[in-house]
């Protein structure tokens, strides 16, 4: 494990597609990358008995996940060549179509990036702490569990 | 030993708070989990790991005074 | 093969992050998405016998290329079960860290969406007949040859 | 026959045109690249497909009046 400092994955509320451009504008500069690769999680207005959901409210068991989103992200350098990588969740409230998870890999060939890219959100979704409450229009919930 | 308890997602729902600080004299987190579920019954229609200081332990690990003991549901993230 | 109207892929020059940024944005009103994933190329700056890519040049067999993107876009909606797809390419000057394909794929669910992005990319790499001249900075070229 | 020849980014390079009109007693690709060839010369140094109307063929593949063949370097796109 290295000593790099532990970043904080969370943002208030959706990720925005300003926010995606702006973090693959900052990219133009590193020309020994190839291939980006980017996944991004988006709310979905599931119909669960008769009821849509209009929101995801997030919460996470933050300074763990920080910790498990750092192991992640060190055990994706080490098994993949990958130039650089970026991962984003959001907390509080997130709408049906906004976005909530922002995974983003970059290698000199796409091998790679798509590989690291994949691999960093299967490891999230099965590790992180992070719990989803999902809103109806009724003002009842349920508690999200990821398949 | 006095324990601080976190509950996250459904759970904290389950048990109607976030956090507490509990004084107990229990040796593993196995006696810790049947303490907490007879306080509250509703926790045995749950799943849930656990962590403590950050780190999910198996029911065999040994609970140290001072130690931050989190209840997870299970993972929804992304 | 469906009766779909043949789209144009082909973009001039670098595909700027707002046109990404814009891509997303639109698809928060499908509410019925999970998941997406987008690849993106971004041209080099290789070192080639001490000379340095600063730019490719992109050609193309135009009308053969929108034909075979179109069957590359039917062939993936019948093998994955995807929300929708995007696959632009430029043509012309695209610079060293700039971006020359974006190709978007979004799902109810994450395996779809990457495993559509994928093929995709592995398709259009191996198949649209697209060509790229890399220019040095004394003004001398080279044919790049996908891997 | 008249052929509309196309010619692709460095076979067009190699041969200094990117499309021509060609009148000529030919019956397969074949012969037409047997043709090309004794043209330019250049052009054996050169790995290429040929397609003919936008699909790619094979050699023995029998051409007609106006078909559209376009020579294809090797592939570079994304």
């Amino acid at each position: 494990m290295s000593e790099k400092k532990i970043k904080n994955v969370f943002v208030e509320g959706p990720i925005t597609p300003e926010k995606i451009a702006s973090s693959i504008a900052h990219h133009q500069v590193k020309t020994n990358i190839g291939a980006h690769d980017i996944f991004l999680g988006q709310v979905r207005a599931d119909d669960i008995d008769g009821k849509t959901v209009q929101a995801i409210d997030y919460s996470a068991y933050e300074e763990m996940a920080n910790n498990i989103f750092h192991e992640i992200r060190e055990e994706t350098f080490a098994k993949f060549d990958i130039t650089c990588m970026h991962i984003y969740h959001s907390k509080g409230i997130v709408k049906a179509g906004e976005i909530c998870l922002f995974v983003f890999t970059s290698s000199a060939h796409r091998k790679n990036a798509m590989d690291a890219c994949r691999y960093l959100v299967e490891e999230i979704k099965a590790k992180a702490p992070v719990f989803g409450k999902e809103l109806f229009e009724d003002e009842s919930h349920q508690w999200k569990v990821n398949a | 030993m006095t324990l601080e308890l976190k509950y996250l997602g459904m759970i904290a729902e389950a048990v109607g708070k976030q956090e507490e600080q509990l004084t107990i004299s229990v040796k593993t987190v196995e006696g810790l989990c049947d303490y907490l579920i007879t306080e509250h019954e509703q926790l045995k229609n749950h799943k849930f790991k656990i962590a403590v200081n950050h780190k999910l332990v198996e029911s065999n690990f040994l609970l140290n005074n001072n130690d931050e003991v989190a209840l997870l549901p299970p993972f929804a993230g992304g």
